[in-house]
């Protein structure tokens, strides 16, 4: 896990993992880039980000992820990223093609939907949540009247 | 006495408020302004770890954080 | 399509493609890294390619690809790889994350099963085809006696 | 005349054969040592073009390629 302020030297990251596991005897490695797309007007991407909840997040796909023999990384940017940048770069590295496939699959998935960052647009330098692009984290509601959990007799 | 943090786009300082449990906490919140909108979409944290049971305890001096709808990568 | 004698240069390829690609404005590169492993006593695998019909093959990738909106990519080596460095790179860009994914799967696994390509183990400077990993490609069976074909009325 | 020529680990010079289609050639190839036993797992390309038809013709000058089990990557 590695947080960057603004965009990332993907090169360099892509470079140094790989020089890691030179000698670690998996046979597939596929990192997956993140790159700022130039839409809807926007100049950059912003994001804050949580770090000891993303930390734990991580510790559980690094679990997850070594019962099947393999490992998994990522870094992500903070703050402004311009477009035309990389804000984002995860990888898996594994023995095997197919569970490395399944993996950064479900990662990168799992990243978007429940690791704790927010995506601001950034346009005429002023920072605008991302909320149309944006999903609740698992167990989102838990606070509010409608919450699955007083179907289970929970008091109000 | 509890902390309350809100993470991301919520943009508010940090509350301190007195509650016994996530629904306590839940009952505290529902009238805040600029907090209440966030609830039905929001997940919860307690010292750091995630928990969707509203009948979780709180003590003096936990952190509860609220982490609204995210949107990494 | 990039075929090179020996092991690739995986960092010159990956950034050569990321900086192609660095203004048109796709949101995912997932490049696959296939790296040898040490395994079975080899020293090195060792390949054989049929150049005319992998060109064939990677057009219509290109094409099918490019239905959605995307770009696939790849570079290969011919002769002999040693262990624990990297054989073959297949990438995807795209404008969407799922796009990527799902082209980068469909992509490796095909080119597994149906690129032209012969694999050798390498052990003690003998070249032994890897029969045991091989699978015969789609049609194959044409000219044998038991080819579906003869159902269909073809004489014999 | 089309020449036949052999792909990969089958490692056999190229052959000369008189044919008028894939079948005539699957019989005049199905005795040849050190080919026949590819038949089965090979694939078939006339000039570079992949095909799984018996009766495909074949036309002087025609190259026939035999493509046995794969495994790029």
């Amino acid at each position: 896990m590695e947080l960057y302020n603004g965009s990332l030297d993907v090169k360099t990251i892509f470079g140094r993992w790989l020089d890691e596991h030179q000698q670690s005897n998996y046979g597939a490695y596929i990192p997956f880039v993140g790159i700022i797309r130039e839409e809807g007007g926007i100049e950059a991407l912003s994001f804050d980000i949580y770090e000891p909840i993303l930390r734990t997040w991580f510790e559980g796909w690094q679990a997850r992820a070594a019962e099947r023999g393999a490992i998994v990384k990522f870094a992500h940017a903070v703050g402004d990223v311009p477009v035309h940048t990389s804000s984002y770069i995860s990888a898996v590295f594994s023995p095997q093609r197919r569970v490395a496939l399944e993996l950064i699959d479900a990662f990168v998935e799992d990243f978007k939907a429940n690791a704790p960052i927010w995506k601001y647009d950034v346009i005429d330098g002023k920072r605008i949540y991302a909320e149309d692009r944006s999903t609740p984290m698992e167990g989102a509601g838990v606070l509010a009247g409608s919450q699955k959990g007083e179907e289970l007799g929970v008091r109000n | 006495m509890i902390t309350v943090e809100f993470l991301g786009p919520i943009g508010k300082p940090p509350m301190e408020v007195e509650a016994g449990t996530l629904g306590e906490l839940a009952e505290a919140l529902k009238n805040v302004e600029g907090v209440s909108e966030w609830l039905g979409t929001s997940a919860v944290a307690i010292n750091d770890a995630m928990t969707a049971d509203r009948n979780a305890p709180l003590k003096d001096g936990d952190k509860v954080s609220i982490l609204p709808p995210v949107c990494g990568g």
